[in-house]
């Protein structure tokens, strides 16, 4: 299996503010990610975590400060025109459509640059549910057509490497795990999905890999199926209670600055390194290798890991 | 009347005398005929005759036809110009935003009319001098709005995520930004250039010097003689002002029709 | 005064200065790269060529031609009265032609602001048709209209001969009253300014902000017209440079003496020190008006003192 | 729970032939956080606008009435839909006294000529409050400063949009309404700041102050609201105690 997406100490930082008031805000540090051909990965996290910045970065919108970016074994080294078998699906798609534009013409200039017939067209139409709205003006569709709009261009494109940004926001909660799936099923065997969302349900009932991410750093990274089995990251363990996977009240947990871990301040089982140290992604020593298919746990969080 | 009924004014007035001038029949040099001045319209001449007994109607059509040239020659130099220094400017911003801009806004830095004048003194006074300068002289405004518009166009979603789904920078450039976006600004620009020639050229011609001269015809010198010449039947007074003035408010008018549509579209 | 107010103003000033020397050098280059120069209209005797250059200047370079351009030395001129010093042919011709301007500017401004404050009542359609008429058709209209009209009255015995009969010949108040009406209505001049004007104030009307006042029910007109402001002085300044070419056309077409008539002779009879002068002045009261402009869009709006 | 203070009886808004807004109708009372939430398009914001009289009348387009009442359950106002004195009335004797608004997009509601402490003045001044430089600060606090006097030379183009929000709540306040209208104040802000925001609005609704708090954040919402109206298309799909109505619909 080879890498669609290879990310290894990637590090952004945004510099803002006049020249008088210089602000930089660290949206990304130090992460690895990696999505492989035919794998679906799911990165959770708050909003303001990071997630989105990294699907920029994958999409060479965002150059990096420092790190490595490889997509589809090609270097991405600065801010570089993105690969056509890369699609990103943004966070608010239905934005992402020239509104002067009717759905149809919109999907017959990507069917143009992609290489695909008229037919094609007619058929993802077909499928988003479009077709009887295809000659209206992208502008005059409703919210959630002209999201379906955006996704039929980039699933026209047939990419081999999708990265999705929170493309179920704004879909009820009945349709969200259909329209994961097409984006799941549209790409062939050799193609990878990145699902980006807040939404541990969505991922789990996708994805096979999960990566959770806290304050731009990447805190726990495991197979789907490890979800359910403690131990966890605090912050995951969080989640899954919010999700109502596991019982017990939901700490409030928000990322804050601070030298050390995000949470630190409002961990329960914090410990005094937390507040001042950068935690490290540590492997637990893992107990069900048979059904997670070989993907390591690992953790940024000593507590979990040592009570194992 | 409608926009419609307007601007088929203006394209038939222009096809009509084109056609005419095409077809020929009329000889400017020759049409001389002092015994039968300030005749009263009649079949021989529609619109009556002037001082030196020449035909206002077909001097009407030959000036009309003289302007259609150097107008879109006008419209051209202020569009493409003017436009491509705007895009230039939006599509880039920064620093190469305000060097276009300080380029295009060169001929803005006198009014309209003095810069046209003045260019007319430095180069010869012909229709092509005339034609560049009422060109230029739309070209600051026509820089500024299109450098606006793209710029903004520019900074919204879809042009990023047009580019990163492998849609080329010329067809988000040409296809979306330029003519679905500044497709209507462009032709405003370009109507109001046109009218501001035929003004432009009219008013020398009126004038006197550096505009058309006699015997060529022009609306100008044909309002100027009947200003003076109370002999001319009151219908040969009239037509050339008349037919000046509904053209350029026909001009005028499309223009602001255009201007609503785009103003609608932008919402 | 604010800092950041001081250094808007300073930049403002300094952008506006700067294009006027940029404009000036670029009429000065195109004066030197025009075929054939002065000298060669007057006389084809080399000794005697020779000495118009020297006597002229003709050969002085690029920048030196500028400063003398910018400071005023304009020399003397050539045929529009030989010998005179142009710096006092100019400025005599101003001392007349000021108040013409001036007056017709007012009554734009005036005309204008009250027309399109009074939103939604007195919408005419035929307006922008009526007022499509350039300067000199208008002109000669009235002219045409009060010449003949007087005579058939003069004839029918109704009155004796007015003093301002035969126009535009005589000096007289109507001459000048009419002058004024024509310079500000004509080319749409008066129209485009309304239209301007009004459209501004339609979108402030609507603005988050005066909706925000509304919604707590306090009084909007002040807030109305601070946000009209800078919108006014921008159209103002634009009219006031258009009714310099204006003012050319108007003083030929009602024999008025003043600065548009003296630009005039220049450029027919080839005067090219009074045409130069005549296009500097033109640029420097554009200027100064742009410089107005701004100065009141800065002090009134202080969005725009950021963006420097 | 005390009386209702004010009530949106069957309102109806159209546009072309769909209508946007169907019979809504709720309450809404002293003291109570009531959330309108729904899908984007559903018609939360242009109900909320409703209440303040915003929406701009056009005839057979807007149907239904606004009423405010009193401590004893009578109506102090009744604004019609119909056009006319009886509707320009009704709403200047609402708008600022009895209800106040905290629109959507808070930094371009500010005028942005003027500097929030003279916003905030000119605001209360209106209200018939006092307003000498203590006062507004005191309103500044109220909504959530802890140090309001760096802020009042600020322009609005300088805030952040978390501040830009409060200073809209400070302002809504500062008429001294007893109903607010807050139209998605926690959009784009990070998550500790709504959170905060949110308190400080809970806060004052313990005082006494009855709000309608239009918002996408169903997290918040059941924390922080007494009540949910949900809204799809123009018309009331469930109405109920936050905690019910969110429990079933975040699953």
């Amino acid at each position: 299996m080879t890498d669609l997406l290879r990310m290894k100490g990637v590090t952004v930082t945004f510099r803002g503010g006049g020249w008088l008031r210089r602000t930089s805000t660290c949206a990304l540090s130090n992460v690895d990610l990696s999505v492989q051909e035919g794998e679906s990965v799911g990165l959770v996290g708050e909003s303001g975590c990071g997630k989105s910045t990294l699907a920029r970065v994958a999409a060479g919108l965002v150059s990096v400060d420092s790190g490595e970016v490889d997509v589809l074994g090609q270097r991405v080294d600065r801010t570089s025109p993105s690969v056509r078998d890369v699609q990103l699906i943004y966070q608010n798609v239905d934005a992402h459509v020239d509104p002067h534009w009717t759905a149809r013409r919109l999907l017959r200039e990507s069917a143009d640059v992609h290489g695909r017939q008229d037919a094609d067209v007619n058929a993802i139409l077909e499928r988003v549910g479009l077709s009887h709205r295809a000659e209206v003006a992208a502008g005059m569709l409703s919210g959630g057509e002209r999201r379906r709009l955006g996704v039929a261009r980039v699933l026209l494109a047939r990419p081999r490497l999708l990265l999705a940004d929170e493309p179920c926001a704004g879909v009820d909660a009945a349709r969200r795990v259909d329209l994961a799936t097409a984006l799941l099923e549209h790409s062939g065997p050799s193609s990878g999905l990145l699902l980006i969302t807040h939404d541990l349900a969505l991922v789990q009932a996708v994805c096979d890999r999960v990566v959770v991410m806290l304050g731009g750093r990447v805190v726990e990274e495991c197979a789907k199926i490890d979800l359910a089995r403690v131990p966890h990251h605090p912050y995951t363990r969080a989640l899954l209670q919010a999700s109502g996977q596991l019982s017990g009240a939901v700490p409030l947990l928000q990322a804050a600055s601070s030298k050390g871990c995000p949470i630190a301040a409002q961990c329960s089982s914090a410990r005094d390194s937390c507040k001042r140290e950068v935690q490290r992604l540590q492997r637990v020593p893992d107990a069900g290798a048979s059904t997670n298919k070989g993907v390591a746990h690992r953790i940024a969080c000593p507590v979990p890991v040592e009570s194992r | 009347m409608t926009v419609r009924a307007w601007a088929w004014l203006v394209v038939g007035a222009v096809v009509f005398a084109r056609l005419l001038s095409w077809l020929g029949g009329y000889d400017i040099v020759a049409d001389v005929d002092p015994s039968n001045s300030g005749a009263a319209p009649g079949t021989a001449a529609w619109l009556g005759t002037d001082a030196l007994g020449r035909d206002i109607a077909w001097r009407m059509v030959k000036a009309t036809d003289a302007f259609v040239v150097p107008s879109v020659g006008a419209a051209l130099v202020a569009v493409g110009l003017g436009g491509g220094l705007g895009t230039l400017g939006g599509w880039f911003g920064g620093t190469i935003e305000r060097a276009s801009g300080a380029v295009a806004g060169l001929p803005g830095a006198a009014p309209r009319f003095v810069m046209v004048l003045l260019l007319a003194t430095i180069f010869e006074p012909s229709s092509v001098v005339l034609a560049v300068g009422c060109g230029l002289a739309f070209v600051p405004q026509a820089a500024a709005e299109v450098a606006a518009r793209l710029g903004a166009m520019r900074r919204t979603a879809f042009v990023e995520a047009s580019l990163v789904h492998g849609v080329g920078v010329a067809r988000v450039l040409g296809g979306h930004l330029l003519w679905t976006g500044c497709r209507l600004l462009l032709l405003r620009l370009a109507l109001q250039s046109v009218a501001f020639y035929v003004v432009v050229e009219t008013t020398l011609s009126y004038l006197g010097a550096l505009g058309v001269q006699e015997p060529l015809p022009s609306f100008g010198n044909m309002v100027a003689r009947g200003l003076v010449d109370s002999r001319l039947h009151l219908v040969a007074r009239l037509a050339p002002p008349t037919a000046l003035w509904l053209l350029l408010s026909a001009l005028l008018h499309v223009d602001g029709v255009v201007a609503r549509r785009d103003s609608r579209r932008a919402t | 005064m604010s800092g950041a107010l001081a250094r808007a103003l300073l930049a403002r000033t300094a952008a506006v200065v700067g294009g006027l020397v940029a404009a000036v050098a670029a009429l000065v280059v195109l004066l030197k790269a025009a075929p054939g120069d002065a000298a060669d209209l007057v006389t084809t005797d080399p000794t005697l060529r020779a000495r118009l250059v020297a006597e002229w200047d003709l050969d002085a370079p690029i920048h030196e031609a500028v400063g003398a351009a910018l400071s005023g030395r304009w020399g003397q001129s050539w045929t529009v009265r030989p010998g005179a010093d142009v710096a006092d042919l100019v400025m005599e011709a101003l001392v007349q032609s000021v108040p013409l301007w001036l007056g017709a500017w007012a009554l734009t401004l005036a005309l204008g602001i009250g027309w399109s404050s009074q939103a939604g009542r007195a919408r005419w359609q035929g307006w922008p048709v009526l007022s499509a008429a350039p300067v000199f058709l208008l002109g000669w209209a009235a002219i045409v209209l009060l010449n003949e009209t007087a005579f058939a009255a003069m004839g029918a015995g109704w009155i004796n001969r007015p003093a301002w009969f035969s126009l535009p010949d005589s000096t007289s108040f109507l001459r000048s009253a009419l002058a004024m009406t024509v310079l500000a209505a004509g080319s749409g001049g008066l129209r485009s300014f309304v239209d301007g004007a009004r459209s501004r104030l339609e979108v402030h009307r609507m603005s988050p902000a005066v909706e925000a006042l509304v919604a707590r029910g306090q009084p909007t007109r002040r807030l109305l017209a601070w946000l009209w402001v800078p919108d006014l002085s921008v159209l103002a300044a634009e009219r006031g440079a258009l009714l310099f070419g204006g003012l050319v056309v108007v003083e030929r077409v009602f024999a008025m003496p003043g600065a548009g008539s003296l630009f005039w002779e220049a450029c027919v009879r080839r005067d090219q020190p009074v045409v130069v002068a005549s296009g500097v002045v033109a640029a420097l009261g554009v200027a100064l008006l742009r410089w107005l402009a701004d100065m009141t869009r800065v002090v009134a709006d202080p969005r725009l003192r950021e963006l420097t | 729970m005390t009386a209702t203070i004010l009530e949106v009886r069957k309102l109806v808004i159209s546009a072309g032939e769909a209508p946007l807004i169907d019979d809504v109708s709720f309450a809404v009372r002293r003291g109570e956080l009531l959330a309108v939430v729904g899908a984007s398009g559903a018609g939360k914001s242009l109900s909320g606008r409703a209440m303040v009289g915003l929406v701009p009348f056009l005839p057979g387009v807007v149907s239904g009435e606004v009423r405010v009442l009193g401590d004893d359950g009578t109506a102090l106002v009744t604004v019609p839909s119909e056009v006319g004195p009886a509707r320009e009335r009704a709403l200047k004797a609402l708008r600022g006294r009895l209800v106040g608004w905290i629109p959507q997009d808070a930094r371009a509601a500010l005028s942005p000529i003027d500097t929030v402490g003279r916003q905030v003045a000119d605001a209360l001044r209106h209200a018939g409050r006092p307003h000498d430089r203590d006062s507004m600060l005191e309103a500044l606090a109220q909504a959530g400063f802890p140090q309001p006097a760096v802020l009042v030379n600020c322009y609005p183009h300088t805030l952040s949009g978390g501040m830009a929000r409060r200073v809209q709540v400070a302002l809504g306040l500062s008429t001294g309404a007893p109903f607010l209208v807050a139209d998605e104040p926690t959009t784009g802000l990070d998550r500790p700041v709504q959170a905060r925001l949110v308190q400080t609005l809970r806060r004052l609704c313990d005082g006494g102050l009855g709000l309608v708090w239009i918002t996408h954040e169903l997290g918040l919402v059941r924390r922080f609201a007494d009540h949910v109206v949900v809204l799809e298309r123009g018309c009331v799909v469930r109405k109920g105690p936050a905690t019910e109505v969110i429990d079933e619909d975040s699953l």
